[in-house]
């Protein structure tokens, strides 16, 4: 407990110039990752440094409430909205306001030069630290409980007041209002007919992929009347025509769809002939209907 | 080393903050900035508590906690509010308030 | 604690208002008839106040004092001299007046415009199509007379400089509203050409006196600083023993800042410019409220306040203050000569007789002083009773323009005669009240500075010119054809301009009363101010 | 009868009383109103010859009655009261104004008959009496000046009573306006009298004279000149008397012959004691009074407007008047001698100019009319009557009156005394020539009618007996007054008290005078006969010499009017108009213009962006600090 003393151990001017190295490049990070998600973790880090550097200096319950409250909660609170908003979301360093980094930069630089010249100018040696020695004497989260309950009990009770405010105002900023009412099942259907039943002008042919209206039905699976059931073939029509439409967008999109009408008759052809060869003897209206057949297959 | 470090530290955090929310247009990153600002401040408020050797410094800053959670709640609604309505983030796109 | 009989005469007109406002929308009629029925009661209780004051007594009488905001010593004081009760009498006169002249003009037409009044004047009761208009202009009308009315009074007896200065700029809200809300329907070019000279003239109204009042609440603070409590009883006090000392450059600093948010009210050349827009563009009653009463609360307070105050100062700035007055007298009324439009024309008159009034104001004689007083109250009536019935003419034929006019006499034989007593009133005729007055303040400067005296009278021939031409080419002459049909003053009418040109005679031929009442406030001013008037070159033989 | 003071009032009151029940009476009045204006007007005739046998049987120094009615504007020193003094001066106005009052309401009744407007007539006639009684009742200069504007606005009611003539309405704007200069005079006065003496009551003022510096008195003096100018049309302010004739002639009869016009006589008479002690003053006043004798006389001689050759009459018969008044005591007496009598002869001359109108269908052009002494004969018996006394035709009212002023003329010494003589002599003769003019070219000669504007000729005839009842007791007046009022000298030793009087001495006998004023009025008669009774009258006016035309238009007066106060006025209000609208309007107007532009360029800081106002709150903050470092600095 030699952090309560006036001046700092060396332990503790360790700490400190390790830590708020990190600290510093923590907040430096804060302001300057492109992705909101870094910079929330670089906040974070900060501020798990802070709460070590409260700890340092004899506030415990505040380093500790700050661990919970800040990195725990409000932290976590930062990354769920940056999730909402959308994780990829970088947003470009570039300035779009005319002369506004350098304004930033001149009154951010001066700003910090004069806080530190008027600290230094304050000259407070170690000897103006007093130290928390006999205030935390009672233990530091008595002492704060001892202040809290009498000398600061009603700023204590706005806050509380605050807190419950800021909840509710929260749900009612975030609650969407329903603008109109939900619709019924029937109302779906009926308007699934009705957009189905209105087909565009010079409709294209129902195999073609760019089929340009709903269907009031589920798409066709694939290997529908087909002799394949795999998932890359294209169901036939009826007429016997494949449908693209039947294979998922992307097979379509990679263009694996293997068409089977054909190679199906070539097969038959190919037995045929295997069969005549085997007997060898010529048979008319076999032939006839087999090269009937073959014709028509042929063409 | 001197206690008056803290201070220094502080004001430095402080003032990287102040340029943040300057410099981002990220409404969620200029938030966070703030927050950045704040706890510079606590820290400020503790070193000084230990300065004075009493616990009113402490007491302020867990104030300024309880305060800052509220805000940032509140803050964080109004960005999400925000986004629904016009899908972005960025605190130009809010500028209805030029004539 | 007696009745506080001060309070009650600015409460009741207030009261009234809001009572007046809340009408419902349907009930146009009762408004009117309510909002005429208080300012009667004021009336009475102006008169009640005429009777308690004893001339011969207090300086300040009927006096009422409560603490305010005490941290700055501002308190609640109220209490009325001769002057004050003068004024207070014209103005609670007058405000009935104004009302039953306004009767219709703030009547909403089925298709008017809001703030564009309505239905045509003289057109009375409820016009069909109104019932269902949610926008209640006329309660406004009325309601806003009746505050301005309140303010008016209260201005008039406050003894506390800050209380008067609040009154003095709280006026300005009311007045707005009732120049750029009701114009005057009668204007030529179209409803927002019309519209837009209205605003014009009602924010050049707004910004001339709030100029002015910022320079005075300077003033007022500077006051407070060097004086420390607001009193204006307990300063003039103790100005007179001594005890307040105020280096000179302070005190004429002090002065200048009251004077000038005076002048501007007043109005004085070369702050005047204002004056004839919002007499033009408002209706005529308006303008009668702006020139006969508010404008008086100017010329009153630096009867009270300037001279009350800052006596030295007063001595000091007197000859520039004596140039401008006879600036305004001798400009104005050349420029009324020089007018096309009968209100502008009216209008321009007023800043003639304005500048007598401050003239006698700072000749710093007993006749000049009490003139000027007397000058307030009748000029008051009788550019009352002119520009009332100037409007009701102009209400009748739809046209400001003096050359829209002609042989009205022969048509409306009324209407002319009326016209012609109130512009030989306005040319003060001996035997008309403002002839007192005028000769008063003439002979009260005469006395101590006779070249601005003798300059001064050419106003008299000025005002015979530009009245005299007023009323040939309106009322003589061939018949125009427009004219031909215009119907002589109703009844109504009647009732508004009858009492006022009794009143103009009666206070011609003896206005003893009033001077009596006016006299001992004079005495007491002219002490403030520690001048006497100067004594005859030789005594004359008995 | 011990307290005869209070009829005073009724003399004003009575008339007063008629103005009000006839202008407020209504249509009710319209059969009636013109009788109950007469009977008023004669009721306070009555009452004035019930005053003047009460004062006769005074002692000549005690006839002076005072009646204090109220205190009028009590201020500090200012003490105006309402109260009369009716001394010997007071009671010949009050008898000459009521009862040449009376008789003209009596001929109104006949002349007005057929006007619809009459009631009105009657009542701004009651006006008119109640007015001028008061002016010369008044026993302060202020009720005097009340008096003084009412009678101004009389003759403004009465000269624009035919409104619907521009020609009317312009006329009577004039003169109010040209008598609001006069005022303007009177007005000033009276400050200089509280001024000077504390007071404005007559006796105060007037028996303290003596103590006053001269040079005030000579100013009080001048200012009243200017007064009485305005009001008797004298030079430089008679311009309007002109155009008054443009009223009704029974108006012009009485307002603008008989008694209005001789207020200004009244006023130098009043104010004598104030003359005497400014000598200066004097010789103004009678220099004006020459001087318009003079320019009426011309004026007289070249109009043709029977009207308006009356109304220059009047112009220069008042400059003898106003001329005898500036004499000073030895004038004073004979100025008003002159004034009863010209008002008995000039009214009677109006009336018979209005009853010739009346009967040739309102014409006023002599040239136009001719021969009409047989048709109007007692017209033309009393219009005659009054012509030989205005021309001073011995042992008439003209000669006693005027031969006296000639003589006081004379009596001045030196050569002012020559002048001042010689012109009242040519004055005597241009009367005598103009009248004769008149007389001639409207009684004699050939029938000159031309048709009037509806086209019909007029046939002319004697008008009804409420006309001529007046003309012809008004004859009997400017026959017999003159003789009556210098036996004696009653009218003298009856003034005396008031006015002093003393003998002057003359150069030349008095016979001389008389005879050289009857040889001039006969040379005058004489030159008139030869122009006008022997050759006809041209129909249409030649061309005539430059004098000639320049009388015809008032001697200039109204171009010059027109030029240096018309035309200038129209400038200056015209240029004062855009000075005010550009210049001290646009001052402020600019003022407003250039803040406008001002905040327009401020407007684009205010871009919007959050971030800008962040830096500038930021760099507000630095600032801050800054200033409290220094602060600790130093």
């Amino acid at each position: 407990m030699s952090a309560l003393a006036a001046a700092a151990s060396t332990g503790e001017a360790v700490q400190f110039w390790v830590l708020g190295t990190v600290a510093v490049v923590g907040a430096l990070g804060t302001i300057l990752m492109k992705k909101a998600v870094h910079s929330a973790l670089c906040l974070a880090a900060t501020m798990i440094i802070l709460a070590v550097f409260y700890l340092a200096n004899g506030a415990y319950f505040l380093g500790v409430v700050q661990i919970i409250v800040y990195t725990g909660a409000i932290m976590m609170l930062f990354l769920f909205v940056v999730m909402l908003v959308g994780v990829t979301a970088a947003d470009s360093l570039k300035e779009t306001l005319k002369g506004q980094r350098w304004w930033a930069a001149l009154c951010g630089i001066g700003f910090g030069v004069l806080m530190i010249a008027g600290i230094g100018q304050a000259s407070l040696g170690p000897g103006a630290f007093v130290g928390l020695g006999e205030a935390n004497a009672a233990g530091n989260v008595q002492g704060l409980a001892a202040l809290i309950f009498t000398k600061y009990v009603f700023a204590f009770e706005a806050t509380g007041a605050l807190l419950i405010t800021a909840a509710v105002g929260a749900m009612v900023l975030t609650h969407r209002e329903r603008t109109e009412r939900a619709r019924t099942q029937r109302e779906l259907a009926e308007q699934r007919v009705r957009e189905a039943s209105a087909p565009p002008s010079a409709a294209p042919h129902p195999a073609s992929a760019d089929y340009g209206w709903k269907l009031p039905t589920p798409l066709p699976a694939p290997g529908v009347y087909a002799r394949h059931n795999a998932v890359d073939i294209a169901g036939l029509l009826p007429d016997g025509t494949p449908s693209e439409l039947t294979v998922s967008k992307t097979l379509r999109d990679r263009g694996q769809i293997r068409d089977v009408s054909r190679e199906a008759l070539n097969d038959l052809r190919a037995l045929e002939q295997r069969s005549e060869e085997r007997l060898g003897r010529d048979c008319d209206e076999l032939d006839r209907g087999g090269r009937g057949e073959g014709q028509e297959a042929g063409r | 080393m001197n206690p008056v470090n803290y201070l220094y530290l502080a004001a430095l955090l402080f003032t990287i903050g102040a340029s943040g929310v300057l410099i981002r247009r990220n409404a969620i990153v200029v938030f966070m900035c703030i927050e950045l600002m704040l706890n510079a401040c606590n820290l400020s408020l503790v070193a000084f508590s230990r300065m004075h050797g009493n616990l009113d410094g402490q007491i302020i800053a867990f104030f300024t906690m309880v305060v800052a959670a509220a805000e940032v709640v509140v803050g964080l609604a109004i960005i999400v509010s925000l986004f629904r309505s016009r899908h972005s983030a960025s605190v130009d796109d809010a500028s209805l308030m030029k004539l | 604690m007696s009745f506080p009989l001060l309070t009650a005469a600015a409460a009741l007109p207030a009261l009234g208002a809001i009572a007046t406002a809340a009408v419902p929308a349907g009930r146009r009629t009762a408004a009117k008839w309510l909002a005429l029925l208080v300012s009667l009661g004021t009336l009475a209780l102006a008169a009640v106040i005429a009777v308690r004051f004893e001339p011969g007594g207090e300086r300040y009488q009927l006096t009422e004092s409560h603490a305010w905001i005490a941290d700055f010593g501002v308190r609640y004081e109220l209490g009325v001299d001769g002057i004050a009760v003068a004024l207070i009498a014209l103005t609670a006169v007058l405000i009935p007046f104004i009302i039953l002249a306004g009767w219709n003009d703030a009547d909403p037409a089925p298709d008017a415009a809001p703030g564009l009044g309505g239905a045509a004047p003289g057109s009375g009761g409820t016009p069909a199509g109104a019932k269902h208009y949610r926008w209640r202009p006329t309660q406004g009308f009325f309601a806003l007379i009746l505050s301005v009315e309140a303010m008016v009074i209260l201005s008039f007896e406050a003894t506390d400089v800050f209380l008067f200065y609040i009154l003095f700029e709280a006026m300005l809200i009311p007045m707005y509203f009732l120049i750029g809300g009701f114009g005057d329907r009668a204007h030529a070019g179209s409803d927002e050409h019309a519209a837009a000279q209205r605003s014009y003239a009602a924010v050049k109204f707004l910004l001339y006196n709030l100029v002015g009042g910022l320079i005075m609440l300077a003033a007022v603070i500077g006051l407070y600083v060097v004086a420390g409590n607001f009193s204006l009883t307990e300063i003039a006090a103790a100005r007179a023993d001594g005890t307040l000392e105020m280096a000179a450059t302070i005190e004429r600093l002090l002065f200048l800042g009251f004077f000038f948010a005076f002048a501007v009210k007043a109005p004085l050349w070369p702050l005047h410019t204002w004056l004839p827009n919002a007499m033009g563009e408002s209706t005529a009653p308006v303008a009668v409220l702006i020139t006969a009463v508010v404008d008086k609360v100017g010329t009153f307070a630096m009867l009270r306040f300037c001279l009350g105050l800052f006596p030295e100062a007063s001595a000091w700035a007197t000859p520039v203050i004596l140039g401008l007055a006879l600036v305004s007298i001798v400009y104005g009324a050349l420029l009324a000569v020089g007018q096309r439009d009968i209100k502008r024309l009216i209008a321009y008159a007023s800043i003639s007789h304005f500048g007598f009034i401050v003239m006698g104001i700072f000749a710093m004689t007993t006749q000049g002083q009490s003139g000027s007083t007397l000058y307030m109250v009748n000029h008051g009536i009788s550019t009352a009773a002119l520009m009332l019935v100037a409007g009701f003419l102009i209400s009748r034929r739809g046209s400001r323009l003096i050359a829209d006019y002609g042989g009205v006499q022969k048509v409306a034989p009324v209407l002319a005669g009326t016209f012609l007593i109130g512009g030989l009133a306005t040319l003060s005729l001996p035997g008309l009240a403002p002839f007192v007055s005028e000769f008063l303040v003439l002979v009260g400067t005469f006395t101590r500075y006779p070249v601005v005296g003798v300059i001064a009278t050419l106003g008299i021939v000025l005002a015979a010119l530009y009245t005299l031409v007023l009323y040939q080419r309106t009322m003589t002459g061939p018949v125009k054809e427009e004219v031909r049909t215009l119907p002589d003053l109703r009844l109504r009418e009647l009732v508004v301009v009858t009492p006022l040109i009794a009143l103009l005679i009666f206070l011609g031929v003896y206005p003893k009363p009033l001077t009596d009442i006016v006299n001992p406030a004079v005495e007491h001013t002219m002490s403030d101010v520690r001048q006497k008037d100067p004594r005859p070159e030789v005594e004359a033989a008995q | 009868m011990d307290n005869a003071e209070n009829l005073i009032a009724l003399l004003v009151a009575a008339p007063l009383l008629g103005a009000v029940v006839l202008l407020l009476g209504g249509r009710r009045l319209d059969r009636t109103g013109h009788w109950v204006g007469t009977a008023l007007a004669g009721a306070s005739f009555v009452v004035a010859v019930v005053l003047f046998t009460e004062m006769l049987g005074r002692p000549g120094d005690d006839r002076t009655l005072y009646q204090h009615l109220f205190s009028w504007i009590p201020v500090g020193g200012f003490q105006a009261d309402v109260a009369f003094q009716l001394d010997q001066l007071s009671m010949t106005f009050v008898l000459l104004i009521t009862g040449v009052g009376s008789l003209i309401h009596l001929y109104s009744v006949g002349y007005m008959e057929h006007d619809e407007r009459r009631r009105r007539f009657f009542g701004y006639l009651n006006l008119f009496l109640a007015a001028m009684l008061l002016l010369v009742l008044a026993d302060n200069y202020l009720l005097l000046y009340v008096g003084w504007e009412g009678v101004g606005l009389a003759s403004y009611l009465l000269i624009g009573f035919w409104q619907h003539k521009p020609s009317a309405a312009t006329a009577a704007k004039k003169a109010f306006l040209v008598n609001r200069v006069g005022d303007m005079g009177l007005s000033l006065a009276i400050m200089v009298m509280f001024t000077t003496f504390g007071t404005f009551a007559f006796g105060p003022v007037l028996d303290s004279t003596g103590s006053a510096s001269e040079g005030t008195l000579t100013a009080l003096g001048l200012l009243l000149l200017l007064a009485a100018c305005g009001k008797s049309a004298q030079v430089p302010l008679q311009s309007w008397l002109g155009d008054a004739m443009e009223g009704p002639t029974p108006v012009s009869a009485l307002i603008h012959a008989a008694t209005m016009v001789t207020a200004g006589v009244y006023l130098i008479t009043r104010s004598g004691a104030i003359f005497d002690a400014a000598p200066a003053a004097q010789l103004a006043v009678v220099t004006v009074g020459a001087v318009t004798l003079l320019f009426g006389a011309i004026v007289g001689c070249a109009k043709d407007d029977i009207k308006k050759a009356l109304a220059g009459s009047t112009m220069s018969q008042i400059g003898y008047m106003i001329l005898a008044a500036g004499l000073g005591p030895v004038g004073y007496a004979f100025a008003i001698m002159h004034l009863v009598t010209h008002g008995f002869f000039k009214a009677g001359l109006f009336l018979g100019a209005g009853s010739v109108m009346h009967g040739m269908n309102d014409e006023v052009d002599m040239r136009r009319y001719g021969g009409l002494r047989r048709y109007m004969p007692i017209t033309f018996v009393t219009f005659g009557l009054g012509y030989l006394a205005i021309i001073g035709f011995p042992g008439l009212s003209g000669f006693f009156s005027k031969d006296k002023i000639i003589e006081a003329a004379f009596a001045k010494g030196g050569t002012e005394g020559w002048i001042l003589g010689g012109a009242a002599l040519l004055g005597a003769a241009i009367t005598a020539f103009y009248m004769t003019r008149v007389m001639l070219m409207t009684f004699f000669g050939e029938k000159r009618w031309q048709p009037d504007a509806k086209g019909e000729l007029p046939h002319p005839h004697e008008s009804p007996r409420t006309m001529t009842a007046p003309m012809i007791v008004l004859a009997f007046g400017s026959v017999f007054a003159g003789g009556l009022l210098s036996w004696h000298e009653s009218f003298v030793k009856w003034l005396e008290p008031v006015t002093g009087f003393d003998h002057g001495h003359a150069p030349l006998g008095a016979a001389a005078i008389t005879t050289a004023t009857v040889a001039a009025m006969v040379l005058g008669v004489a030159l008139a006969y030869l122009q006008y009774g022997r050759r006809p009258v041209p129909a249409t006016p030649p061309r005539g010499s430059l004098l000639t035309r320049a009388a015809r238009r008032d001697l200039l007066q109204d171009d010059l009017n027109h030029v240096v106060l018309v035309r200038g006025g129209e400038h200056l209000t015209r240029s004062l108009v855009y000075v005010d609208h550009s210049l001290v309007d646009g001052v402020v107007n600019g003022t407003a213009a250039s803040f406008g532009g001002l905040s327009g360029r401020l407007r684009k800081l205010q871009n919007g962006y959050a971030r800008t106002y962040a830096v500038t709150m930021f760099g507000g903050a630095a600032v801050l600090i800054a200033a409290t470092l220094l602060m600790r600095a130093v």
